[in-house]
């Protein structure tokens, strides 16, 4: 149990995927404007995340191992999460509008969301057991989550302040991701 | 009598002592009286008077118009010389129609009804002829009085509110210590008029004598004096409710709908003048006061009368006022000309030194949170000011700048001296004239569709009677033809 | 004719300026008692940081065009390399002084458009750059009372002297390095803890934070005139005295007790001068209070299982990050509404 | 035509940037740019993969139909990605052995499929390769930018160890800007790789703006 | 193993390709609610001002991202505001000037009755009959400026509306450049 | 029947994609066979490379084939051999010791009499500035072991200075050094219970 919670506390806090693995950055830095896209956007990735990593461990233990043909990795990976992710999509375009319209232009983008792939070939490198991967994969996506929430709520008070006009927006979105990656130093050692 | 608490609120400086010992005197009769159309919330009066009418004092010269709106009564008696704008005590400083009285001297009464025993009187009654006085709530909200009798009759709990806490204003205070025994007898009628079963008159402690003498007064009948702590907006409707009570005022509804009613102690005045003796409001208690007067007082004005004249009579200045206001320092409105008419709902008129004001440039709000913790309601104003700063009226909406009552606490503490108020003011005067511009456009919207429809109606049925003509003169050529060819045929 | 101006026509007697001044004021005894703790490098160094974070803020302000005079009138860049200045190796070289104040000014606050509207604090932004970045400057301590002169204290301030002799390591930095050999907290502490000397600052540590009673009485002085409220404070020291002494009856030798976490590293300057600070915390009285209440949990996080031996600069960044959605939660209940922001339903009374 | 081409030059290196415009490719631009050298290869490994990928997309974009035409092109962008894997895990070891992950990231480096999408599945072949020329310039120009300012002000050098990375051909980069540097370790570390991409994203509104001042000036002086 | 290595890749490819292919026909979303939202939100005078044909085509035109959000100059920056608030972009509001509250009015003295306005007008907002002065109806129009466009004489301009102490309201604070 | 109404049909867009991959992934399966000799070749240059640090000197055999994997204190540990004339001149493992934030994992080469070729750490995760002069790009600390054995200095001795031993620490730093003395030592000891097998010299019954 405790082995799972330290996993999930280092995927999470420690190796942060936005902050240290620099993995899912143009979400990040795109869907951050408004609290509820955001939501949107890191639910939606946490669900991609957890089942591409939990796809692709099955897709390299059974098939590229046992044919002994991993240099196909990238390409069944990459294969895998890109239909997935258009069948997310489809099915929220159909089943929740609402939740379309915020997403907007980003929901095709999680298939390029370098965290999905990122964090599936990263997992295969860990060597370890589904269910370890799974909350890898998990724990990669809540770690997400919860950046993307933090920065989101301080963007939105920042669209309130007096930022000078050089800065405003995407500069002063940089500046702030980089002392939220200062902050989140301070996990370092943790697990 | 237990008290509840009150959350929020601020501890201005109470500056009453400059005029809390002045007893209450009458202005000398002013030779030109203004009186505003619009003295109350609602539609204007109607004049029914003309120019060069002679009138006399309490004879009514406008008549309320619709629902919401109360009579006004000429002040004293006299020629009406003019009917046109005036400039209104309102921080615009734009003109309103006004009644322009000549007074000639005499001030003579017209004839007027009182009643012998008021307090047998119907509640309809008491409230029919609360409206004919013209009478409006003293408070400083002056809706008018009758209308507010009416829709709370059988509340639970009368509330007279004699809290009074803006500073420098002694009006209130003077008026319970000179005229308690009138003040009661009015607070019997207003409870007879809607029902009460409970009568509470709520006093700050910073008005020790005034607490006192309504006692005295209220001896041996069902009101009851309470002593409240002192602090600013204690006097505010909800507030009173809140530390009397115990209850809130739902957002969006009326005390009426908890049960309970509150008027001002002046308003119980006027309403015990208006039942008893049937005189109309035509006059308040003013104070005036301020750094800059010379001789702070009271004193009992016409309506109409111009403020000049009550800085006059408290002998002008000491030094050139930095700020006229009119009413209390925390809500009051800035003037700046003189010449503006005292009407029924100016509790004061101040005349204030730049050190009074201690206002200065705003600087960055740093997010002390002292406003949030000022604020009566609970609002965040930090967060209504950001939002209303950077053009987001809805956000500030959603963190409820509906639910301010514009009291200026936050203001007043803000170390920044932000101004907080001016901001929501600004933005609900804004999300108003939005409000009027969308029903603007759907009735537009609708003029629009029905004459699209109009054009295409009447162009359908043009096509139609080009159809019909058409139809017919085929059906005349056919049976033309026809006739022809069976001619023909005929012939054949 | 002027413009006719909104209520309120009365105002408080305050002003940005004195809060700045107030608070100011609460540092001058710690203060003064670090620089007779460890002599002049540390009058150096505290007046290093606040000549650069005047000249830096002022040159920024310049380029923008706005009034140099208001921005540094206002005392919060000042206030801000104060802190920083207490929360520094006393003994630091020059240059990190002068990089910590302009990245505190510039980087930490007017890039963001000046006072009021920075997220992050400015002070603790700066001296964890300065920890990540200069680790050995910023993990070198002496013990104190060694008072060099006037002339050795400006080659140490401003030359680099190396320090050895004077060299020592301050409690929690000690207790982590003997962790690693395996060494209990029985032994580690043995000659680094004495509650006494802990509570009146005698201890190696940064310039200013040692002083725990001094900070203390500063933080009841801004309690008093109302400039902060105790719910941030208590809430923090709470945070770190309740895991604290749950952990330490568990497991003694492993997990130090309430006091030692309460009187070392910067709790104390933390918990009264920097959650504290308005701007980048939570709006509510309540918001206030969780925050600290994060700020502690998080600090004795840091200090127990993390990779650093302090924790308060990181974890108050971290609840920072936190405060625009605290803000978002709690809000305080609107007069007429439910905790929702619903109406009140009215209950006829019978 | 050349106004054409003059124009899909300009978009790629500067006006419509992939970073400093388009905000996307953001990972491998902070995740390798703690050198110069380092950008340089990662920005060389791109543009080759977004030149070809514009390439085959555009030639084939008649063929696919649209429900899965982002499989698809994920697919070719896969193979063109793994094949640059393969050549630099073969010849050039060392970079392979720094860029590490960030290869294979190429894939999901939101700028070549945004161009595929965007411009090569609606422009002609000749067309789509000049903006894949260009764009992946204007990739590796931010990247050698970003990296440069961190490499200085991280550890005083500039292009260090290019020789190693990018072979011997590029051993004339090397430069060590501040000799003796202790090294400004924040530069290196992520929080340093997001402060100087917003400083520089700030650097570029001003130069911009005054560009823009200066033109409107000119325009003025021309007008009158 | 080099046939293995295909043949698995490209039965993956065609499974997945399937999946794609069905749901696109399963899950396929039709029309676009937005359009008539939009049209909801516009002042629907159908003035024709924004260059497309009528508040119809300015919507179609708003929901497929091709026109601006301060495209409608009868509707004024609070139109823009709420179209950006609808579509969620950034306006950028510093083109549209809001020159506030306008309404047409006719002068009698040059007023010749001919009737063209009356007409021409979107909402019915000018009474008259011919040969007869026409008068402004303020309630009902919208500014729109057509009536002076086609007014021979032109005796017909755009005025502001003047404030009463109705509509009179607090200006916004301007902060000096310290706050 | 014309493209466009191919692109409408399900099939088309299954195949397509199986086409796509099928072309593909021949394409990688060939290419992949080209450049496996020389990715095998630079991941062996790679590790000859790191193994030619610690093991300075020509040998005669492939050391990557000349193995053996012996037990360790913490588990299995393999070990490279280098022969000259038939003899095992020089032994290659790894070590590794407890650092500030984790553990530290070296290399390390012994001669057949047991003493240091070299030392390179391969995995660390010390601060940056403080811990990470035991690289030798940071500092030359790592050179100090060289030629060392566990007579020079004396086993009280192979500690760092602050705990009475000869080597240096590193300002602000002594628990990174003390972690990578520990982890060589350990490994000398380990060198000394198996001299023999590492040795392949006549393993006694
Ligand atoms: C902030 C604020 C302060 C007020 N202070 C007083 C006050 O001190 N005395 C008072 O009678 N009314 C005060 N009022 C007005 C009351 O809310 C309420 O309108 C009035 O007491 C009702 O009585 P009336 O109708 O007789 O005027 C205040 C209102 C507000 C919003
Ligand atoms: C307000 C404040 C916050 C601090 N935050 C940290 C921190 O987050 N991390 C840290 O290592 N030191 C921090 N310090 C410094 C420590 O309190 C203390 O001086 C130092 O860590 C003690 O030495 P040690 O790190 O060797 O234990 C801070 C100091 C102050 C005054
Ligand atoms: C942020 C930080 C990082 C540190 N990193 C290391 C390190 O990598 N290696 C190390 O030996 N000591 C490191 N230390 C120092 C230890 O805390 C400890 O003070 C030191 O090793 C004790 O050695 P000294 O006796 O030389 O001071 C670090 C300290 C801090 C605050
Ligand atoms: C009670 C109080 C505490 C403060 N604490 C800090 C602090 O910890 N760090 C800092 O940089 N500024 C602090 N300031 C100053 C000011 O708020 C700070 O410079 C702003 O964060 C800059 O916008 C404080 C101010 C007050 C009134
Ligand atoms: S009182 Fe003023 S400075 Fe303080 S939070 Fe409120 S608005 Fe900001
Ligand atoms: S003016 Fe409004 S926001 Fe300010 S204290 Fe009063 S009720 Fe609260
Ligand atoms: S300008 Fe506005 S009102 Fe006129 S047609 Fe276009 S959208 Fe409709
Ligand atoms: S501007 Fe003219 S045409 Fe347009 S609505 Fe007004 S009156 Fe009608
Ligand atoms: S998310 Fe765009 S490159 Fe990583």
């Amino acid at each position: 149990m405790s082995e799972y919670l330290l996993l999930l506390l280092g995927t999470a806090l420690v190796n942060n995927v936005v902050l240290v693995k620099f993995l899912g950055l143009c979400p990040f830095m795109g869907v951050s404007k408004k609290m509820d896209g955001a939501l949107g956007m890191g639910m939606a990735t946490t669900f991609v995340l957890t089942f591409a990593t939990a796809a692709s461990w099955m897709l390299e233990h059974w098939l590229l191992m046992p044919l002994g043909i991993q240099y196909l990795r990238i390409l069944a990976f990459i294969l895998t999460i890109a239909a997935t992710v258009q069948f997310t999509e489809m099915a929220i375009r159909k089943f929740s509008p609402g939740l379309y319209q915020v997403l907007g232009i980003y929901l095709p983008l999680i298939t390029t969301n370098c965290a999905v792939l990122g964090v599936a070939l990263l997992n295969v490198q860990e060597k370890s057991d589904f269910v370890h991967s799974l909350m890898y994969g998990f724990g990669s996506a809540l770690g997400f989550m919860l950046v993307m929430l933090l920065f989101t709520g301080l963007r939105v008070r920042l669209a309130y302040a007096q930022v000078p006009p050089a800065f405003s927006g995407a500069p002063i979105g940089f500046v702030t991701a980089s002392l939220l990656a200062l902050a989140f130093m301070g996990f370092a050692g943790l697990a | 009598m237990k008290l509840f608490d009150l959350k929020g609120g601020v501890h201005p400086e109470g500056k009453k002592n400059l005029s809390a010992e002045r007893r209450i005197r009458a202005l000398p009769l002013p030779k030109k009286l203004y009186v505003p159309m619009q003295q109350h919330i609602g539609a204007p009066a109607a004049p029914v008077v003309n120019v060069g009418d002679h009138v006399f004092k309490g004879q009514l010269i406008a008549s309320a118009q619709g629902n919401v709106s109360a009579a006004v009564h000429a002040p004293t008696s006299g020629a009406i010389t003019a009917l046109g704008d005036h400039v209104a005590p309102h921080p615009s400083g734009l003109p309103v129609p006004t009644i322009t009285l000549e007074s000639d001297g005499k001030d003579e009464w017209c004839a007027i009804q009182g009643c012998e025993q008021p307090l047998e009187l119907a509640a309809e009654e008491i409230a029919a002829r609360v409206g004919a006085a013209g009478i409006v709530g003293l408070g400083g909200a002056t809706f008018p009085s009758a209308l507010k009798l009416n829709v709370s009759r059988g509340v639970q709990t009368l509330i007279m509110n004699g809290g009074e806490c803006e500073p420098y204003l002694t009006c209130d205070d003077r008026i319970m210590r000179e005229r308690a025994v009138e003040i009661v007898e009015g607070i019997l009628l207003i409870a007879r008029a809607v029902d009460a079963k409970k009568i509470l008159v709520g006093i700050e402690d910073n008005k020790p004598e005034a607490i006192e003498a309504m006692q005295a007064a209220a001896q041996g009948t069902a009101v009851k004096v309470v002593t409240m702590p002192s602090m600013y907006p204690m006097g505010s409707e909800k507030q009173i409710i809140q530390v009397l009570t115990g209850l809130e005022v739902p957002a969006g509804g009326r005390p009426a709908d908890i049960g309970v009613l509150v008027h001002n102690v002046a308003t119980a005045f006027a309403v015990q003048q208006a039942i008893r003796y049937g005189k109309p409001l035509i006059s308040r208690i003013v104070t005036v006061s301020g750094g800059a007067i010379k001789t702070a007082c009271n004193v009992e004005a016409l309506v109409g009368t111009p403020v000049q004249e009550l800085i006059d009579f408290a002998d002008g200045y000491v030094q050139p006022a930095s700020r006229l206001v009119l009413g209390g320092p925390m809500m009051g409105q800035q003037f700046t000309n003189t010449n503006v008419p005292v009407v029924k709902g100016s509790s004061g008129v101040l005349a204030l030194m730049t050190t009074e004001i201690g206002q200065s440039e705003a600087s960055p709000c740093i997010r002390c949170s002292t406003c949030v913790r000022a604020c009566p309601v609970g609002l965040l104003p930090l967060e209504m000011a950001a939002h209303i700063r950077a053009a987001d009226l809805t956000g500030a909406v959603a963190l409820g700048l509906k639910d301010c009552i514009a009291c200026g606490s936050c203001s007043y503490v803000c170390p920044a001296h932000i101004p907080l108020v001016h901001f929501f003011n600004y933005a609900k005067g804004d999300l108003a004239a939005q409000e009027r511009s969308k029903l603007k456009q759907e009735a537009t919207k609708k003029l629009a569709d029905a004459r699209l429809e109009r054009i295409a109606r009447i162009e359908r049925e043009r096509a139609e009677a080009a159809a019909r003509r058409k139809a017919a003169r085929e059906a005349k050529e056919r049976a033309a033809k026809e006739a022809a060819a069976k001619a023909a045929e005929e012939a054949v | 004719m002027n413009p006719i101006a909104h209520s309120p026509h009365a105002h408080a007697p305050a002003s940005i300026g004195k809060v700045m001044a107030t608070v100011l004021l609460a540092l001058v005894p710690a203060t003064l008692f670090g620089f007779w703790l460890y002599g002049w490098p540390a009058v150096n160094l505290w007046a290093v940081a606040l000549i650069a974070a005047i000249a830096g803020e002022a040159f920024v302000v310049r380029m923008q065009g706005r009034k140099v005079r208001t921005v540094i009138m206002d005392g919060s860049g000042i206030l801000t390399a104060w802190l920083l200045a207490l929360s520094l190796p006393p003994y630091a070289p020059w240059w990190i002084a002068v990089l910590g104040s302009l990245f505190a000014v510039i980087i930490g606050k007017q890039v963001f458009g000046g006072l009021g509207q920075n997220v992050f604090n400015p002070a603790m932004a700066a001296r964890v750059m300065l920890l990540i970045s200069f680790p050995l400057e910023m993990t070198t301590w002496v013990a104190p009372s060694q008072a060099p002169g006037l002339l050795e204290s400006l080659r140490i301030t401003f030359l680099s002297q190396p320090i050895d002799g004077m060299a020592s390591a301050s409690l929690l930095g000690h207790v982590k390095t003997e962790f690693t050999r395996g060494i209990g907290l029985d032994q580690a502490l043995v000659g680094y803890y004495t509650p006494m000397d802990m509570l009146w600052g005698s201890r190696a540590g940064s310039l200013g934070e040692t002083a725990a009673v001094l900070l203390l009485i500063g933080g009841l002085f801004l309690i008093a005139r109302r400039i902060i409220t105790w719910h941030a404070p208590f809430a923090m020291l709470l945070g770190v005295a309740v895991p604290a002494l749950l952990f330490n009856a568990i497991d003694a030798n492993h997990y130090a007790g309430p006091m030692v976490h309460l009187l070392s590293g910067g709790l104390m300057l933390g918990a009264f001068f920097i959650v504290t600070d308005p701007v980048t915390s939570p709006n509510t009285a309540l918001g206030q209070f969780i925050f600290g209440l994060g700020c502690g949990m998080l600090t004795w996080i840091i200090r127990t299982w993390g990779g650093y031996p302090e924790g308060v600069a990181f974890a108050v960044l971290l609840m920072n990050a936190a405060t625009p959605i605290i803000d978002q939660y709690v809000k305080p209940r609107i007069y007429g509404r439910d905790r929702k922001g619903v109406a009140l339903v009215v209950k006829k009374e019978l | 035509m050349n106004e054409k081409y003059a124009r899909i030059t300009k978009d790629g290196l500067w006006n419509n940037n992939v970073v400093f415009a388009q905000m996307l490719a953001l990972c491998p631009l902070l995740a390798v740019t703690s050198s110069a050298t380092n950008g340089l290869g990662m920005g060389l490994a791109s543009t080759a993969v977004l030149l070809l990928s514009n390439i085959i997309v555009s030639s084939v974009r008649h063929l696919i139909s649209p429900e899965v035409r982002i499989p698809v092109y994920i697919v070719l962008i896969a193979t063109l990605v793994t094949l640059v894997d393969m050549s630099l895990n073969a010849w050039a070891h060392e970079l392979y052995k720094v860029l590490g992950l960030f290869i294979a990231l190429i894939v999901v480096n939101c700028a070549i499929l945004g161009r595929a999408e965007a411009f090569a599945s609606k422009n002609s072949v000749l067309d789509a390769a000049l903006d894949g020329l260009m764009m992946g310039l204007g990739f590796t120009f931010a990247l050698v930018v970003i990296g440069g300012v961190r490499e200085i002000f991280g550890s005083g050098t500039l292009f260090a160890n290019a020789h190693l990375l990018l072979g011997p051909a590029f051993a004339f980069l090397e430069l060590t800007i501040v000799p003796q540097y202790k090294g400004f370790l924040l530069m290196i570390l992520p929080p340093g790789g997001f402060l100087v991409t917003g400083l520089l994203l700030a650097w570029k509104r001003v130069l911009d703006a005054r560009r823009a001042e200066k033109a409107a000036l000119v325009a003025e002086e021309a007008a009158s | 193993m080099l046939f293995a290595a295909i043949i698995s890749l490209t039965l993956l490819g065609t499974a997945l390709g399937l999946l794609l292919g069905v749901a696109a026909r399963y899950l396929k979303v039709e029309g676009n609610p937005l359009v008539a939202e939009i049209e909801q939100l516009l002042p629907g005078s159908q003035c024709g001002q924004c260059g497309y044909p009528g508040c119809t085509g300015a919507a179609q035109a708003l929901a497929d991202g091709g026109a601006a959000v301060t495209l409608c100059p009868p509707g004024g920056i609070a139109l823009a505001q709420a179209l950006a608030a609808k579509l969620g972009v950034d306006a950028d509001l510093s083109g549209v000037e809001d020159k506030g509250p306008m309404i047409a009015e006719v002068k009698e003295e040059i007023c010749i009755g001919c009737t063209r306005c009356f007409k021409i007008c979107p909402t019915d907002a000018i009474m008259g009959a011919a040969q007869q002065i026409h008068v402004v109806f303020r309630e009902a129009c919208t500014a729109c400026g057509k009536c002076v466009d086609v007014c021979p004489t032109e005796s017909v301009t755009l005025q502001p509306i003047p404030v009463t102490l109705q509509s009179w309201y607090w200006n916004k604070p301007i902060l000096g450049s310290a706050a | 029947m014309k493209l466009e109404e191919l692109r409408g049909k399900l099939i088309y867009q299954a195949l397509l994609v199986g086409a796509a991959a099928l072309l593909t992934s021949a394409l990688l399966s060939f290419f992949s066979q080209a450049t496996e000799a020389d990715i095998k070749a630079a991941e062996e240059a790679d590790l000859k490379a790191s193994l030619a640090q610690v093991l300075p000197g020509a040998y005669e055999n492939d050391l990557l084939k000349d193995t053996v994997t012996l037990p360790g204190k913490e588990g299995e540990v393999l070990v490279y051999r280098g022969r000259r004339k038939g003899k095992v001149e020089a032994v290659v493992y790894q070590v590794s010791g407890n650092g500030y934030a984790g553990s530290i994992v070296c290399v390390m080469g012994v001669s057949r009499e047991g003493k240091i070729l070299g030392v390179r750490v391969i995995k660390h995760k010390e601060t940056p500035g403080l811990g990470d002069k035991i690289e030798p790009a940071k500092g030359d600390w790592i050179h100090s072991f060289e030629g060392r054995w566990l007579g020079d200095p004396v086993t009280e001795k192979w500690a760092v200075k602050k705990d009475g031993g000869v080597f240096d620490q590193f300002a602000g730093a002594t628990i990174t050094p003390r972690g990578v003395v520990n982890a060589v030592k350990g490994g000398l000891a380990f060198f000394e219970g198996n001299k023999a097998q590492l040795l392949d010299e006549g393993v006694q019954p």
